[in-house]
């Protein structure tokens, strides 16, 4: 162990810090393995992995008590993870059985869980903001002090969705805080051939809106600013954009064969990996032994590995059940 | 009391007996609605519950939306349905799958009022008839109430359905007065009404072409061509046993829909019948639409396109001779 | 009249000076004409006045040369008399005669002119902006030199469209003015209950391109301010958003019983009216006389009288025409 | 070569051939295309005529729109029919309308490829199948390759046309193999083709259901029942000449149909069928489609939604057997 001077300080106690390199690695490995199932075919349809931005799900889903209300997009494994939702029923719903949290219906775009107020796992881009937005006049509306939290690209910055939303949210000042996810790319689109104007945290002055723009590869940066932007939106200040600065290692989709950037590009934004990058942190502190990691490790892959096997073992919804679920029981 | 008046009824009912209830849209507030369904309600209910919101179909009906996952019983005004096009992908991509696509979990109290329809020289950008293209979306009802007494009625079950249902109030019926019993337990909405009798052939038709049809029916009353009308009340779910009924009576069907012919729901339900009264027919199903153009300002180009009385009485009429 | 001094020299020569106040006064005569026979029912539909809004229209319309391309909203009398299409074809639109504009199939909502470049008249707000943006690429990917202006409302710009468009024509560098005319209320909702930051021209930041904001009720103020704004734009520059701020003195429409607004507003802006601003400032520098305001306004008259008589007179199109303009013949 | 390879020979060729060519959607460029269509295209013709555009929809449609106005042939590519509800404004409101509405003073030449479909496990936001929304539409043609000749064909015929054509491309097609004369004229793009000749009943599809179909037809042929099968290749126009004409001789018609049952285009062609073959019909008109379910993820229940050849071949022998 190094020894911690003063100006070196951990600005976290040692638990804590753990939880959150634990999270992180929970999602990198049950996305490594996602992988590997769907080469197996067990998982099919769409697969986007998150992997280079565990720091951004991880660091900021810590601003938010599980009262409060999540909203997230196709991309959202780590957010349903780092939420709480078991990797088995998470597992099991790609693999499509009834087990699923959604009981195989939605697939990985399509997380759910009602339990923790996560409310999907949203596919078409800007789709989920105008939820959040309503979740939140919900909640103002009925007088509570519940915030949402509502995930999304930069991609999504483009649509019209995203400015009808947060000028609603601003003109009502409703308590959500927007997370752009800037990872540099909308699939194979780079930012700068998207975005006019590229500093998206600067866009919520069209609004009105507070906004801050954090290092999305650093988890205790995007902690950091998530918490306070949690607090400016619960003290009654209305939404708040917050715009993570992050990368994707992997390409969009399982189905993309990522040809518009450089592999160059690629190692260099590896050479941030947040999880390695607090790793290191966490060694100099002294808070991180090898035996730690090797513990963490075991128990992540053991998690996983009975993610996969409840997945497996795990019936599918029966057929007849197919019209079950779009609608309920007619009241008059 | 009028249309709009029985509408008016039903919110601010609604907003008395159920705090969770609110309205939103655009001009529903200051403005007291873009039809003046809303008059007077601001004043009543104040601004948090009678809801202006900029001009942001998407933003606002997918703000419903979350505010109904959220425990809230909106009310969504979409001022008419040509503007409901910028709200379609949180129509059809959420409002509409949220319950199936989170296995059961979520549920969508919603309900969205829509006027719809043309015969009022509003031309091409104002004067769609789409409530078929609401009808085709699975998980969502289609509401189309002819009368002020569904009006009111529709509007206050609705709020008691556990899944979004749409409301599309043809703009020509405001101002019709009609009778409604504002004492009245929830009424049904899944049915059609018959709406007069007759056994010579069966008149389908719903919301603004309700009183088209009727006149007709009269007309063909004088001719001695008794013409049974159905008022379908609701597309979503359609009430087929209904419409099948009086076939088997008339033997003979004509739908009436504002829609442009080709594709609209008048074709759904001229498939259905043939699907399940084959044998009961003695015509095919025949169809009176609107032509298929943009709708023309111009007022006799207008009339050209839209349905007509006459339309309706001479395809009975042709339809009834041919049996002879 | 009285004399000029140095410090008050008139910015414009008094050829052009009365040109612009013919344009506006040609307008406000050819409106109240409108709602005369919108009572008299020879007009039907929605019937949007322009009336107090003039100088923006008239003044914006002469950065535009003939073979720039002009795109507008449902409100667009105005633009469509200061573009140069004749009184009479409008009136006869209206009307719902073959002889109008758009053949009677438009109304007051749908003014169209291939002739000359006028490309409508477009009545779902936000609608006429991506097509502005369409305009310009065109023009842009064939190496020509023509600009397009597009007005639209404040309302327009809480619309996903306006987000959509802006950030568009940006990142492209198109040759496109926006031109928002705020007049205070979309509809019955007053500018600060429909934007949650009120400061329009503020809005460009978004999207990184220029802006600026211009009294509407001074005719030539908006001139320098559009022509301005149009030269920028050619000199390549990319788009150029130019605040028009201005207020209608009437109804949003003729069904529109105007509950939102208190009288002693209107009266207040109608001390502003552009008209008599313009005129005073004329008389000021020795520009109009009596006899000249006279003679201009019975000109005026005389084209107005002659376009209700052209309307009246023309012939509705035959119904036997009614699907003639649906499709063009088919190639294959 | 693929139906992939074919709608990029076409596009190839018309950039080439026409400088006011250009294709202009999210990812066309360096992606390659969603569906890789557009794969090396970017190489060849730059970003300027490859234009990859933000996420979007209703600002580069509207775009297209205008560029069509003002000279140029753009082919928009709309990454999915599922996205194409954020422009739906734009297509129905703008494009379907300007021709009209300006008295026919302006025209709209714009092309609009759409990826439609499901079967790939994309779940309820990224299955719908909804051509037959836009079938709906007057001023639009909607086009639906279910071959690799058509999908090179269409888009090529489809840019000489005034007005503008939605392509639907089924994207279970795209790794299909079929031939294909890149030297051929201009193809027809507004009749059906019969795909195989028979007597006994007629299956009439589009798209991404005729391989479907097809199969259904193989099996009929071994239980000795000889199928006729046309392949619409246009919603609109639509070629109700050729349908008619098949089921004058059959005298039965199937409709098989990946939409949502209810307010599905096959209801329109069964309409079509009773309207103007009543009497040639030996039984009613019947339907295979979708089930009424915002599309599940599980391939199992996928499967279960989706129209099934054992649905068409059953629906065949029990229509035969009706007659017997
Ligand atoms: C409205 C819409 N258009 C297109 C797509 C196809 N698509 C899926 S993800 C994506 C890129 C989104 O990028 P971004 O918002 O930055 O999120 P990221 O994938 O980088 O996390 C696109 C174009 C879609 N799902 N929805
Ligand atoms: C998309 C859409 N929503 C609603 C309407 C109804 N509507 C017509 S004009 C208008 C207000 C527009 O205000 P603004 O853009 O400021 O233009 P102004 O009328 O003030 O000139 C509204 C809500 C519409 N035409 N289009
Ligand atoms: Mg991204
Ligand atoms: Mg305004």
């Amino acid at each position: 162990m190094s020894a911690t001077t003063l100006s070196q300080r951990p600005p976290v106690d040692r638990e804590h810090a753990l939880f959150l390199l634990r999270e992180m690695l929970r999602i990198r490995r049950f996305e490594e393995k996602a992988a590997e199932m769907y080469s197996l075919q067990k998982i099919h349809g769409f697969l986007h992995l998150y992997i280079g931005e565990e720091a951004t799900g991880v660091g900021a889903m810590q601003a938010f008590s599980p009262e409060d209300a999540i909203v997230a997009t196709y991309r959202e494994h780590g957010h349903a993870l780092a939420r709480g939702i078991p990797a088995r029923v998470l597992m099991a719903e790609m693999f499509g059985k009834v087990t699923g949290c959604s009981r195989g219906h939605g697939g990985s775009m399509h997380f759910f869980d009602a339990s923790r107020r996560f409310y999907g796992g949203y596919a078409i881009v800007g789709g989920g903001l105008p939820i959040a937005v309503g979740l939140a006049l919900a909640e103002k509306m009925q007088g509570g002090s519940r915030i949402t939290g509502c995930y999304f690209g930069d991609g999504a910055v483009a649509e019209g969705e995203f400015h009808e939303s947060l000028n609603l949210a601003a003109l009502w000042k409703l308590p959500v805080v927007f997370l752009c996810e800037n990872n540099l790319y909308a699939m194979g689109t780079a930012l700068a051939r998207h975005q006019a104007q590229t500093d998206i945290s600067r866009k919520a002055g069209a609004y009105g809106l507070g906004s801050s723009a954090v290092d999305g590869m650093d988890v205790l940066a995007v902690e950091a600013a998530a918490k306070q932007a949690a607090q400016s939106v619960r003290s009654g200040n209305g939404p708040f954009l917050l715009e993570l600065k992050t990368y994707r290692f992997r390409a969009h989709s399982m189905a993309d064969p990522d040809l518009y950037r450089t592999k160059a590009e690629i190692e260099e934004w590896k050479k941030r990996d947040p999880i390695p990058l607090f790793q290191s942190r966490l060694r100099e502190w002294g808070f991180l032994a090898d035996s730690d990691l090797d513990r963490i490790e075991a128990e992540i892959a053991a998690e996983i590995d009975e993610a996969v096997r409840f997945a497996e073992e795990s019936a599918p919804e029966p057929i007849e059940d197919l019209l079950k679920d779009v609608e309920g029981p007619v009241t008059t | 009391m009028t249309y709009r008046e029985a509408a008016r009824a039903a919110i601010r009912k609604a907003l008395r007996e159920d705090p969770r209830v609110f309205l939103m849209g655009e001009d529903v507030g200051g403005y007291g609605g873009a039809f003046a369904v809303s008059l007077g309600l601001l004043e009543e209910f104040g601004p948090e519950r009678i809801r202006d919101a900029p001009l942001s179909e998407s933003a606002f009906v997918g703000a419903g939306i979350g505010a109904a996952l959220g425990g809230m019983r909106p009310i969504v005004e979409i001022m008419t349905v040509n503007f409901s096009m910028l709200a379609m992908d949180q129509i059809l991509n959420n409002a509409a799958t949220l319950r199936h696509m989170s296995g059961g979990q979520f549920n969508v109290p919603l309900v969205v009022r829509v006027a719809t329809g043309g015969g009022r020289q509003m031309a091409a950008q104002h004067s769609h008839s789409l409530e078929g293209w609401y009808a085709h979306i699975p998980g969502i009802k289609v509401l189309t109430p002819a009368t002020a007494a569904d009006a009111y009625g529709m509007l206050l079950a609705a709020l008691h359905e556990p899944d979004p249902v749409f409301i599309f109030e043809h703009a020509t019926l405001y101002p019709l007065e009609g009778e409604v019993d504002e004492a009245a337990q929830l009424i049904d909405i899944v049915h059609a009404s018959v709406t007069r009798k007759g056994k010579d052939v069966t008149l389908i038709t719903y919301g603004g072409t309700l009183g088209k049809t009727m006149q007709a029916a009269d007309r063909l009353a004088q001719e001695g061509i008794e013409a049974e009308v159905i008022d379908l009340r609701s597309l979503r779910p359609l009430d087929t046993p209904t419409i099948l009924a009086s076939v088997a009576k008339t033997h003979r069907a004509i739908v009436v829909d504002e829609g442009w012919r080709t594709g609209s729901f008048s074709a759904e339900i001229s498939a259905q019948i043939v699907e399940n009264a084959f044998d009961d027919l003695d015509a095919p199903v025949a169809r009176v639409c609107s032509a298929e153009v943009p709708m023309p300002y111009a007022k006799h180009l207008e009339t050209a396109a839209l349905p007509k009385v006459e339309e309706i009485v001479s395809a009975a009429r042709e339809m009834i001779s041919r049996h002879d």
